[in-house]
């Protein structure tokens, strides 16, 4: 067990991943010599070479189809997309065939590749640093979509990603790299060492996709979040005194729903928060299931907290980003009605 | 910023128009064709900036007479040769057969390769098995002539029982790793750097593997060609980027892909990646360049691209009616006249084939085509007889079946 | 007035729309000379010139690249990628700069532009000529997406689209180019001159965008269908002898949530249908909202309609596509549900 | 498939490297810089094909000793070289000042182009009112010489109560119409078809108005890098491509986006489009070039892609520290020298300029700039004083605001 911080439990994971299997490739924009913009990858060329960990041209397009050619060959790529905000070139690339290769060839080709990237704002990063695209990967058939919330899921789950037969789409909430960040963004972070899920085995672990866990049980609401938005949610039941149970999806497709429909059922109220934009992003599917799943145990409608539908602002990071004040007006409405 | 007031006339939009439409008399007699053997042909590994002229020539070895001459000539024995013949015999009687199957409703839609049967079926030769194809729709010659068989592919584009995909891919989407043949994309472009990822992976593992990458001279102008290009000329990856420039991108002429440039052939310069031009309708000239090419993937020497020039005889597909675009007559007229019957010359020319052995051999073809699609039709076709099942539709989306696709899977009833 | 099928009713816009601004132009794969693989732009270069209708490289980002300059310049362009299923190589250019430009520029740059493109299944076009991507557009603030069901619709929205001031994708369900298809294949499809909505004014008209209307009146379920699926849906209706209401939504972003909640507060029951594959779809934004604005009102969970979860499969179109029996089961199910 | 059973020796993959990473010493001594002045001037009308060779030299027109010489000489008078190096003194002078407020808090983030000012200074120089740049996040020098008021770049860069953009954009994402200035986007190489579409747009209009794309080294690896040189091509758009090749893309060396070609300017010659690559450090020269083109482009004879051969002095960003992955003093040795003090020398040769006027002008600048600062200031910082409205966030998504924006606003509050 090792203190690490969510940049370092994402190293470690690659670092597992390569040394256990000499498959595993490693490359993108900057993580070879530099090892990448926010050093996730460094260290990982000087042990394993070039051959191994390289850096790409700035052709995203590109980083993904040469994943998936690597992937047909048989390595396991894990490749890095510098800013979730710069994946749309590679769009159709993972869209129609990453995600479709296995089916329209009946198995005869797949795409075992992983594909990260730093996902959300926080970090004054305008428009163009601060987007979380879930939602246009849980849309696709094929793909699956995992947000850690924390360093020691984070290597988990990355393994486990790496290590899955399928092309899987790994966002990694920046605003949680070094720390727990709450949405208090005038309070000062704790650091990850502070943190008991900062603790990571330095060895190999998988945390397997597709489950959820939950992160504080509760009796009053069922709060459905993943990635920074969990510790958003914590300070919002803190702050609010409401108890709720707060639901960490962590993989997004395939989705948990059994946990989730278990904690509604338990609760009879939910609400569900991310920072992505609110018109058709993830949330809506989470409502959408509870209210069928759980439509007899509800006692008031899902509540979604999200970002806005607007580009991400620069200037009005805070007013934008669904923080604790926001998360506890929906927590107090969704109890207000009986 | 200068204000300078000097006058200057109103700009104009160019938009590329193709020579001849319908109702034009289309004549290329004065289109400069460059006479058989007389290019030359550089060592493998010789400094690809000494032979830049290759990508604005082309590359022949038959001439008119049906000889085989000059340096590209003397690659192909007359045991390929002769394969060669019957290899695109065979496409060209599978692909009537199957447009015929299309027309009488027994499946959905086809694409035939019509006049561009010497491409795939030479360029599959100067392969090795292990080696990979990135094939576009148009390169079923490169299944058939490796042997692929025949009434899989039948199977497959009646999406029946026996379909190794399932029926889940439109017809002709074929794929077969152990033929080297990479599940086709409908998206084109896509398969472009796909290709050069899977030659990194080769050269990454120490492998001997090459890969070749296919592409229309229309889908050039997809931005994944770049991609391609870009990767393949950093990490000299090991593959053989091929164009197939066959004059049309369904109603659109190469022109509009193509531009102010030369030839497709020379994008490759500017990557530093060696660019040939070569007749495409001519076996032992896209042999002789195939083989060359390979070799330089092999040997570690890196990327080249290949355009081979020939002309879409039919349709772009069933759905297509290409008299609304061009002449009838155009493909008659055509200067590089048809891959097979110049094949088939050059081999009577030597003595080894007749016109006879010709008409024989077509029955013989043709015969062999009937009783495929007769033991296909047996499994079914589109919409009668043995069918793949319904529950297999939500099979193969992923490894595992996912609860999600399950429930959806029991709600279907299936 | 004149019978169109919807191929020449939305030919008939794009030529209205020329004919009274010079600053509309048309281009795309296959667009000029030929007119288009559905034919939609045919004549209109031989009316305009190549100089304002014309053949495009096949290059999706450069298609909506170029039109984004030249709407930039002043040009008002209405572009066609020739499958929807083949929108992707041109995601970056939608999301990040089409969507993004007037409020990045603070309205100083703007992108009116039109992005047509057939969609949907039913004409076995396997995986790659059969795709529903609309929600992969409505999760991006500053598009508007539209789909039209009909001749008439069609040429009011798209002639909306080309003269609204933002960039609208245009999905034009090709099941109905030619008539008002049911889902029931294995009939004949009446083709539009019989129908009353393929008869269209020649002239200039509009349909606004941000309006749903009601295809049919209902008192027990509302029924949110758009596209192929309102013709789905009427079948449904007629086979079960439920007293469905039928909103046709025509625009999805922005939508017309007044008409849908003032629906389903009066049925206390919906049903959403749509094509595309259910996870993440539009559907699940439509139940979210409903269940948050109607919640009291409901009387059984929101049911939704979709596409299977898998990649649009070739021989099993039927099977996949949510013809009247699914809608039919819906139905039934939500009004068990007491 | 052939058998071939040679043996053949593994793949390898080549990964390209930098001549120098930090702990090594950089010498570029050995580095062949063309002499000023030896490269010649063809028409503007001229045959692209007669002068490929543009693109594997630089043109160059300031000597060691600070003469201009050559055929790209004289085109700049003495008044428009004292504005040059005034207008360089300036965005140097803002660079420096701007870096500084954000280290000091006052901002998120900033990007300097310290050692690439005579690029975008001289460039603008050569368009007219009305024309359009599409700028990288690297082409302040456009706005400053083309006399955009600083106080509107600090206010933009603060986001502070007179933004233009109201706080809505990352600082320095600039946008002003009314100045040739396109909004610059985050996203690399996206704006370059756009650039390709609005000259499209301009030809379409018969006007007479020029387009100027721009794009880094690293970012002509993206593939709409190709979509702008195949639209470029196909339709002979009055537009200018211009490539800043500073050597690096953040902690990447330009090898890895050029591979194996010779030059980035060479992209251009497989599209037919000619290429010239030019001394980016070298004001005269950038300013004949870029004269060039945009008059090439003004006559409707089509694109030309300019690359400017320069080096990226500071970090990549604020957010970079180029210490981790190149030799601290490689800015010192790389041979171009430095823009500023090369136009200075030359200005001084002619008795048009000392070291002293030099000295007093830079003070006089850095007063201006801290004029400004101060003004800008009064507005707010990022984290201190006025701010843009909270409310203006759900402006502008749309021209009219549709219902679910109103009621987000409404539930926000504001
Ligand atoms: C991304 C994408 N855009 C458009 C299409 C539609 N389409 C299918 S084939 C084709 C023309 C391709 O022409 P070319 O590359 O010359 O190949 P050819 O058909 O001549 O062999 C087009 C536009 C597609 N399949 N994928
Ligand atoms: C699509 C996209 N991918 C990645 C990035 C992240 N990024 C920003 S600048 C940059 C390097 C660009 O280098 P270059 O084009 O050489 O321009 P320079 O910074 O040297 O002026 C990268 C990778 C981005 N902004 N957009
Ligand atoms: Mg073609
Ligand atoms: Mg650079």
């Amino acid at each position: 067990m090792a203190r690490m911080t969510m940049i370092e439990s994402i190293r470690s994971a690659m670092h597992v991943a390569m040394d256990r299997d000499e498959k595993v490739v490693v490359f993108g924009e900057d993580v070879g010599y530099f090892g990448g913009v926010f050093r996730c990858t460094q260290g990982l060329q000087q042990t394993f070479g070039k051959n191994r960990c390289f850096d790409a041209p700035i052709n995203e397009s590109g980083i993904v189809g040469a994943a998936i050619g690597m992937a047909a060959y048989g390595l396991r790529p894990c490749v890095e997309i510098q800013f979730a905000d710069y994946v749309y070139p590679a769009y159709d690339q993972i869209v129609s065939e990453a995600a479709r290769l296995r089916y329209r060839s009946n198995g005869d080709f797949t795409a075992p590749i992983t594909i990260r990237m730093p996902t959300g704002g926080g970090i004054f990063g305008g428009q163009t640093h601060s987007q979380s695209p879930e939602a246009l990967f849980t849309h696709v058939s094929g793909l699956k979509v995992v947000v850690p919330s924390n360093p020691r899921d984070a290597k988990g789950l990355l393994i486990a990603a790496i290590e899955d037969d399928d092309p899987v789409i790994f966002l990694e909430p920046k605003r949680l790299y070094n720390g727990p960040f709450d949405g208090h963004h005038d309070k000062p972070v704790t650091p990850w060492s502070k943190h008991e899920l900062g603790e990571v085995d330095e060895g190999h672990f998988t945390v397997p996709l597709g489950k959820a866990v939950t992160r504080r049980e509760g009796s009053q609401v069922t709060i459905l979040a993943y990635g920074t938005m969990v510790h958003v949610a914590e300070a919002a039941v803190a702050e609010t005194g409401i108890d709720g149970e707060i639901v960490d999806l962590r993989t997004l497709l395939p989705l948990d729903l059994d946990a989730i429909v278990a904690s509604v059922r338990k609760t009879g109220r939910c609400v569900v928060v991310h920072e992505a934009t609110l018109t058709s992003g993830y949330g809506a599917e989470l409502a959408a299931l509870v209210q069928e799943h759980c439509f007899y145990s509800l006692e008031a409608p899902v509540q979604r907290v999200a970002g806005w539908d607007t580009p991400y602002p620069h200037a009005q990071e805070w007013d934008y980003f669904p923080g604790p004040r926001r998360v506890a007006e929906a927590l107090t409405t969704v109890m207000e009605d009986v | 910023m200068t204000t300078d007031p000097a006058h200057t006339s109103p700009l104009s939009l160019t938009v590329p128009e193709p020579e001849f439409r319908p109702g034009d008399k289309p004549d290329y007699s004065t289109t400069p064709i460059p006479r058989a053997g007389t290019v030359r042909r550089p060592e493998v590994d010789e400094d690809p900036e000494q032979f830049r002229e290759l990508a604005y020539t082309i590359i022949r070895v038959l001439n008119r007479k049906g000889e085989a001459v000059g340096p590209w000539a003397g690659l192909v024995d007359d045991e390929m040769a002769l394969t060669g013949l019957k290899d695109m015999m065979k496409v060209r009687a599978f692909d009537a057969r199957m447009l015929m199957a299309q027309r009488q409703g027994k499946t959905s839609f086809y694409m035939q390769c019509l006049g561009e049967e010497a491409i795939a079926c030479a360029f599959e030769k100067a392969l090795r098995p292990g080696d990979m194809n990135f094939p576009t729709y148009r390169q079923q010659g490169l299944l058939i002539s490796g042997g692929y068989p025949i009434v899989d592919m039948m199977n497959q584009i009646y999406s029946n029982e026996r379909d190794p995909l399932n029926g889940r891919q439109l017809p002709i989407m074929y794929s077969s790793k152990e033929h080297g043949f990479f599940s086709i994309s409908g998206n084109l472009g896509t398969q472009y750097p796909q290709a050069v990822g899977w030659a990194m992976a080769s050269a990454i593992s120490g492998d001997t593997k090459v890969a070749a990458g296919w592409i229309g001279d229309g889908s050039t102008a997809e931005s994944d060609f770049h991609a391609a290009l870009v990767f393949a000329s950093t990490y000299k990856a090991p593959v053989v980027l091929n164009i197939v420039n066959n004059q049309w991108a369904i109603s659109t002429f190469q022109g509009i892909a193509k531009g102010g440039s030369g030839t497709f052939a020379a994008r490759g310069h500017g990557f530093g990646i060696p660019a040939l031009r070569v007749d495409g309708n001519d076996y032992l000239a896209v042999y002789a360049v195939a083989k060359w090419a390979v070799e330089r993937a092999r040997r570690n020497l890196g990327p080249t691209v290949v355009e081979y020039v020939t002309y879409r005889v039919g349709g772009h597909s069933t759905s297509d009616d290409p008299a609304a675009y061009r002449p009838k007559e155009e493909s008659d007229v055509w200067p590089l006249g048809d891959p097979i019957e110049r094949l088939k010359n050059y081999l009577v020319g030597r003595g080894l084939w007749s016109e006879d052995r010709h008409t024989q051999y077509k029955a013989e073809v043709e015969a062999e085509i009937l009783a495929a699609q007769k033991e296909a039709e047996e499994h079914g076709t589109l919409h009668a007889g043995g069918k793949p099942s319904v529950r297999d539709m939500f099979e193969g989306v992923y490894k595992e079946m996912p609860p999600h696709l399950r429930r959806q899977r029991q709600r279907a009833g299936v």
